[in-house]
């Protein structure tokens, strides 16, 4: 599972980076095409969806893409799927 | 003489603060007649916001914006949506740290915004940089009007800042001159 | 010495209604209108008025209406939706001849349609949108000044002929800022207070009952059943009723001279256009660039009562040509009244009639 | 001076059928009003429509009979446009709490000084006794032919939880309790509701096994339940049954108002 | 076989309504259409259908909106003050085309006006009584058998031209018990529902969009914001709004010809009476004791779209004589049709006009 | 399936202002609905006018977007007709307290089998920033330039005295709370109210000294109170500040219901 | 031919559901026409109350009573409101238990709600009583047809107790004979 | 003071019958011009207003005139004034 934010959805309110519990999101630095300045992803294999919804079969945390006023963040499938090898940080 | 002046740029630049401020100048410092109409209701959020100016020395009848001479561009959304088809007699300020695209105008390439956060420090006066470019471009109204309106439309504490950006447009534009596509 | 300022129509016309002395305004915002709630919010508690939002328009004008009652000037504002809302107490303050004054910043309709975008096709809905028959006045400002003008003139008139009057505008003349030139003193015309000892609701010779001020002492009874010259209900006997809505609607269409307001120009002319609010401006351009006196134009402030005389001044007209943005409101009145063809010119969505296509309608041969 | 003076004698008698509980309301009102030494001239009686609301068309001071469902917006508009002037509203159960309910709640929320009397007799009287939001579940009305299957509302709760800073339930029985709390919603400043159930003969008692006025009266009586005894049957544990309603004052609070005559 | 009965007019018209296969009724008490509302209580949750009580005539419109979404033919009974609150739902109704039926039972406005006398004040009411351009289709019944017959046919035409369709009555025709005969069964038209693949409101060649009922998939977005094909609100575009608008006045007015119903009597006479809903019963009294064919007759049963073409069959008519229960609210409407003289015979107070009156309006010389 | 599903893509991205808390609202009740196993087909959603009320239009089932405070009116129809129907509503204060407020009550008095979803940004945002019956007193908007001097509503409070089964308030930081509520409303048999307070950063943050969306966000979270928490409170005597607001489920019930699918 | 009827008495007489019984007995099972109007209203309460019917051969055009012919009076006050005035052309049945006055026209003096009181044991049915003396006085329908629709219209259980006041009233009639002034 | 009722506005609705502590008002029985059953009064002495309303200077009981829903019951002046003689009775 891969962490995504949609460009052209994102709106760059900042909500992501305050809640997520592993802090991945940051204030992006540069607005983009559509003036936009959209958060950057701080090491995002460290997302507990990311490494355990397939373990577990369902979405676990998914707090920022709830909390996403814009549907703006969701997950893709990676191909092959690698189980992410980082620790939970505390 | 009608002219007819249209803004254009992303909410929170003060497009139609910009064209209110124009409109008070000419009508209550050089006692012209002018007409301010914008594009209002929850499809301009997001999107380009854009607003008219009419400027004569009669009083304006039709008080739409038809065929504007006169443009402030702020955004490339902003560009494209209202001023990419700009005839080209017409002349356009634009904020050249925001719009990459060019007009088939006489145009005048003002970092506006760029200058704002940099050497005033606030991005938020941009538009009057762009106002101050705007007046030198085309002497739409004299700079002691464009003052004044600045000074009683901007909030208390901030009059300086305001007329010192007026000032940096005003020099922007005498420097970097007019361009021709 | 007069003032110029460059204003917003909508803050024009709470500022006519502040120089006019209204005291109290009840409102629901509503776009295009709700600058006129706005800047009346900010200014009136300074000149210890009462402004007050009310949980909706039929409750807004239910408020202005109670605030009349106590002699206040009161005044609400709205578009579409609130104005369909309010309709059953417009027609309660016809019935009980209560001044105030209604605001309809006109918007694209029907429903919630276009809340942004300007129309004029509320123009029949303010005359015949209240169940029963009753006649009330309707004024049309075509530019920022008017708004200001018309607004004060509005509680004039409603004061004068004890009636709901409403300034129709429409989003363009609301919305656009322009120049505008203050007079320095609006003219107040104030009602008139009832006479001990007469009926509350027993006229005078121009049909309009005094007005009993609650507070000071008439004891009069306001209902909106019908009622005799007493104020009391009286609602099975045919003659009270007819005798009370014939003079409800008399004492405004009467009247009709007395309170048209409206230009004529050019009289001599073939062809004619009949025009209000907004687009008033296209056909002054239009007429502006021919620069000939081969088309007329009236002009008209007031709609309604409908000034019919108006139409006969243009003694050799051929048609006229209306150009409204609704599907021929007034249109419909005017053909009423004439027997030479009736040009509806409808323009909907929002946009303003351009000076190019009255110049087309104008040279098309019918 | 006594409360018959306030009475528009001419007009009397009213038009309320032979025991309709309304008229009783209207003396325990103005008895209570003829104590607060109140100008006539500075008094203003509002209603919206229902026979109930006909109460201000009897009595001689300036009145204001309005739309249906609507008089606490149009007392808005007096009381705030004149402060000075005291506003009392009569209104019924259809047009305080069916078409009405907004500007109720809405007059509470505001806690505006004026003073609401609510002629509950749970019907619409006026157009011949439909079913009201205050029918009782399982009553009969004209448009409850098989009985009432809504819950009715509690006005008296639903008064509170807007923010009425008096609120007061009595019957037409109780005749000096109920002119002694109009008294007390009088003299509070804010929000005073007192609702007063009533006997509707015509409309509902007919409909509802009531073949006298007294049998109707005579249960409004026997269905009270002082707030005081419902309390200690709750600390009890004891059953309140589903018909009862409870009398007495509901709640007396001081929560800022509007509209208070300075 | 048919069947004969003595019923209330208000009764006829329930009955009418559920003969029509009317599944649900919402509605708010008023005289005098309460009848019509309590018959229906009575019988609907027999035939597994819904009545319900609402707060208020606002939250009527809507709920009969609401399940004319699902399906169901929907109906609503009101007088003048429910009326006027209906103003912004029938709005609503008419810019996303919901079928549904109002009666309006007629009584003396303005306000609360006479509650319990007969009326035909409305009737511009019920054309222009909401904010911005729209159209809809208004019947007005004479008879007890119209108020069954046009109600049922009110279902009809609402679910053919998806638009609120009103049964202008008034308190006589809905007051008075008399015969009437029973049709064995009511033809009922049902709605056209969307075919799949076609946008939710893309017309068909009669300007009219299939019904794209809920819960069968077509996931449709209803709104009464101005919308594309699609249904989406698209709010600033001019050429979106005004090409809805014209089409939803446009899909009733050009079939002006086919949903007007009228009787032409007489079509030689000079003079000719034109009347709908109760003062038809005194034309047809004049014209039955005069027994002559020198006095025509234009009977309408449909009111609005007007029938213009109707007026054109009187081909030597010198004056048209209009007895109304109002202030002559359709004799302006023929007055926008016709070169001669429209006399207007206005009656208020609840009285309907006499024979002798309408006999006296015949023998003025104009 | 997840609730992403639900949304009607190709209108995305949708009209709110950047940081607005509508679209958490609706990821929250989607994410419950997507948990119901309710056919899309059989799912219609309703609401009144304003920004939140604009949100059926973002979903793929049946939509009906009504008139301003009339959605549960429209929704009673809906839901009558046919009960098969699941019926869920989204309004925002404006809609559902200032001029919808009749309809809410009666709704709730019916305790009509809906499940309502109210955005509660405690200021009119559709129209730029105007008071509500919401609006915390002293707080700022375009139509109380000097503070608001009206005391606001407590619509849980109201849903409960008027009749609703259940009731609960969460907040737009509360999102796995939220769609916890929002999924046992929609179980519960009657009328379901969930009150989620929410960020209008465009007009009531600006107004009101949040100058960014989080500090907004923030203030919603710490003056968000606990139900169990402010009962622990009130039994310590403690003293519960004016500006703070209770979450949590806040009554469950099971009153008689109307329109229940059978 | 055509017969206009008035009917008048107090608020519980059964004013209004004696005309809609005559109307039906016309129409159903007389096969004739008929129209039955009233006053409605709440100044109508506690006051006489008066309804009216036409009944008609043919099918009925103007359907309100301007000219009664045929009366049937309760009350002492409705008489007053809607009796004193009958021509002398016309016939009354009147309740002379209750109505002191007497017209200038034919009158028939039925004591109905007396002998519905003692002899038939209920006030209630006074109005049938007298419908029964004005189907004698007028035959303005026949008395199987006035039978059925009493039936159709008295509560279940009542029927014998109704078709009984209807005969006391004929006999009523018949005994008594008509009056002239 | 003299307990009368106004039979212009009596309806003879009989509430004073059952209300009245002193049981003073019996159902009448007989209709007025009206057509209106007026109750009687059964030694109307025995009113505590009419017999202390002078002593206390205000209005006593007085609950049939409150609930009289049609204003009908009012006290009149006796002139000359004798207080009367009749004992409470329990
Ligand atoms: C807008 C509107 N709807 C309906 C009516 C009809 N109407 C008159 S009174 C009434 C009900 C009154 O009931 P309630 O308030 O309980 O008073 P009551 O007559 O029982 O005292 C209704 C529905 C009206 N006058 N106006
Ligand atoms: C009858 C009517 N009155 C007023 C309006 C204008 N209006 C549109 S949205 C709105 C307020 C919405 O506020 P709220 O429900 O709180 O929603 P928000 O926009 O804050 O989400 C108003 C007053 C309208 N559309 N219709
Ligand atoms: S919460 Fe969503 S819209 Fe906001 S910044 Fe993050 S990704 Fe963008
Ligand atoms: S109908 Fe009922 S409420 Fe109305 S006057 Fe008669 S008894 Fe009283
Ligand atoms: S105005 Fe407020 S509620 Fe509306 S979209 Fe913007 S932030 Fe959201
Ligand atoms: S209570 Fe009044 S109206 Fe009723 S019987 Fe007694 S005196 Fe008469």
């Amino acid at each position: 599972m891969k962490l995504v934010i949609d460009e052209t959805r994102c709106k760059g309110c900042n909500l992501c980076t305050k809640i997520c519990p592993y802090k991945i999101f940051k204030e992006g630095k540069k607005p983009n095409l559509r003036g936009i300045v959209v958060p950057e992803l701080d090491r995002p294999e460290r997302c507990a969806n990311c490494r355990l919804q397939r373990l577990y079969g369902r979405t676990l945390c998914g707090v920022c893409q709830l909390t996403c006023p814009d549907q703006a963040i969701h997950w893709e499938e990676e191909q092959p799927y690698e189980p992410k090898k980082v620790a939970i940080e505390y | 003489m009608r002219h007819e002046i249209r803004f254009s740029g992303f909410g929170g630049q003060g497009i139609i603060l910009s064209a209110v401020i124009l409109g008070r100048a000419a009508v209550m410092y050089d006692n012209k007649f002018a007409v301010q109409t914008q594009v209002y209701g929850p499809e301009a959020r997001g999107g380009a916001s854009m607003s008219a100016l009419i400027i004569d020395d009669d009083p304006i009848l039709f008080p739409k914006v038809t065929n504007p001479d006169i443009f402030m561009i702020m955004s490339q959304e902003g560009f494209e949506k209202y001023g990419a088809n700009a005839p080209e007699s017409a002349v356009m300020v634009l904020d050249s740290s925001l719009v990459h695209s060019r007009p088939k105008c006489t145009y005048y390439e003002i970092p506006a915004t760029q200058e704002a956060k940099q050497t005033l420090g606030r991005d938020i006066v941009a538009n009057i940089v762009m106002l101050g470019a705007l007046i030198t471009a085309t002497k739409i109204v004299g700079e002691p009007a464009l003052e004044k309106a600045i000074l009683d439309s901007v909030p208390k504490g901030t009059e300086a800042l305001n007329t010192k950006a007026m000032k940096k447009g005003i020099e922007l534009a005498a420097q970097s001159g007019s361009k021709n596509p | 010495m007069t003032k110029i300022e460059f204003w917003q129509g909508n803050t024009a016309c709470a500022e006519g209604a502040l120089a006019a002395g209204c005291q109290f305004f009840a409102g629901y915002p509503i776009t295009p209108s709700t600058e006129v709630a706005e800047h009346i919010a900010a200014k009136l508690p300074k000149r210890n008025g009462v402004f007050v939002q009310m949980e909706d328009e039929i409750a807004s004008m239910a408020a202005i209406i109670g605030a009349s009652w106590t002699g206040a000037r009161a005044m609400t504002s709205t578009s579409g939706p609130g104005f369909s809302l309010m309709m059953e107490n417009i027609g309660f303050a016809a019935m009980t001849e209560t001044p105030c004054v209604i605001v309809n910043v006109q918007r694209g309709g029907p429903s919630t349609g276009q809340p942004t975008m300007a129309a004029q096709g509320d123009m029949m809905q303010c005359r015949f949108g209240s169940h029963g028959d009753y006649s009330i006045i309707a004024l049309a400002p075509a530019t920022v000044q008017e708004m200001y003008e018309l607004t004060a003139k509005s509680f004039n008139l409603a004061d004068q002929y004890r009636v709901p009057v409403f300034l129709m505008a429409d989003e363009i003349v609301g919305h656009m800022r322009e120049r505008i030139t203050l007079p320095d003193k609006i003219e107040q015309v104030p009602r008139r207070e009832l006479e001990k000892g007469v009926l509350p609701f027993h006229p005078n010779e121009n049909l309009i009952p005094g007005f009993a001020t609650f507070g000071k002492g008439h004891g009069v009874h306001v209902t909106g059943l019908t009622h005799d010259e007493r104020g009391y209900p009286c609602t099975t006997n045919p003659n009270v009723h007819a005798h009370l809505v014939k003079r409800l609607v008399d004492k405004i269409e009467n009247a009709r001279t007395a309170i048209a307001d409206y230009d004529v120009i050019n009289p001599d002319a073939e062809k004619v256009f009949v025009s209000y609010g907004a687009p008033v401006r296209t056909v002054q351009q239009v007429l502006h660039d021919r620069n000939t006196e081969d088309i007329g134009f009236l002009r008209l402030r007031t709609i309604w009562p409908f000034a019919e005389d108006a139409l006969k001044k243009f003694k050799n007209v051929r048609e006229f040509l209306v150009p409204e943005l609704n599907m021929g409101q007034i249109a419909r009145e005017i053909e009423r009244h004439v027997n030479v063809p009736v040009i509806s010119l409808p323009k909907l969505g929002g946009d303003l009639h351009l000076p190019e296509e009255l110049e087309a309608a104008l040279v098309v041969n019918r | 001076m006594t409360y018959e003076d306030w009475f528009r004698k001419d007009r009397l008698p009213h038009i309320y059928c032979a025991g309709c509980g309304n008229g009783t309301i209207i003396n325990c009102t103005l008895a209570a009003i003829d104590q607060m030494n109140w100008n006539k001239d500075e008094t203003v009686f509002i209603s919206g429509i229902g026979c109930s609301s006909r109460a201000p068309g009897y009595i001689v001071t300036d009145s204001l009979h309005t739309t249906h469902g609507r008089a606490l917006a149009f007392a808005t508009g007096v009381k705030l446009a004149n402060p000075k002037l005291n506003v009392v509203i009569f209104t019924g159960d259809g047009d305080l709490a069916a078409i009405g309910g907004n500007h109720f709640i809405h007059a509470c929320r505001r806690n505006i000084d004026i003073t609401v009397i609510c002629m509950n007799n749970q019907i619409y009287g006026m157009t011949g006794g439909q079913g009201s939001p205050t029918t009782p579940k399982g009553c009969f009305s004209t448009t409850t032919p098989y009985g009432s299957a809504e819950s009715p509302f509690d006005l008296c709760e639903l008064a509170i939880a807007a923010g009425a800073n008096y609120v007061a339930r009595w019957t037409s029985y109780h005749v000096k309790e109920l002119e002694k709390a109009v008294k007390v919603g009088l003299e509070t400043p804010g929000f005073s509701f007192i609702e007063a159930m009533t006997q509707c003969p015509t409309n509902f008692g007919r409909r509802n096994k009531f073949k006298e006025v007294l049998d109707q009266v005579e249960a409004l009586k026997t269905h009270a339940l002082l707030k005081a005894k419902r309390d200690r049957m709750i600390e009890q544990g004891e059953n309140i049954p589903d018909d009862f309603f409870i009398i007495g004052e509901l709640i007396r609070r001081n929560r800022p108002a509007m509209g208070v005559k300075t």
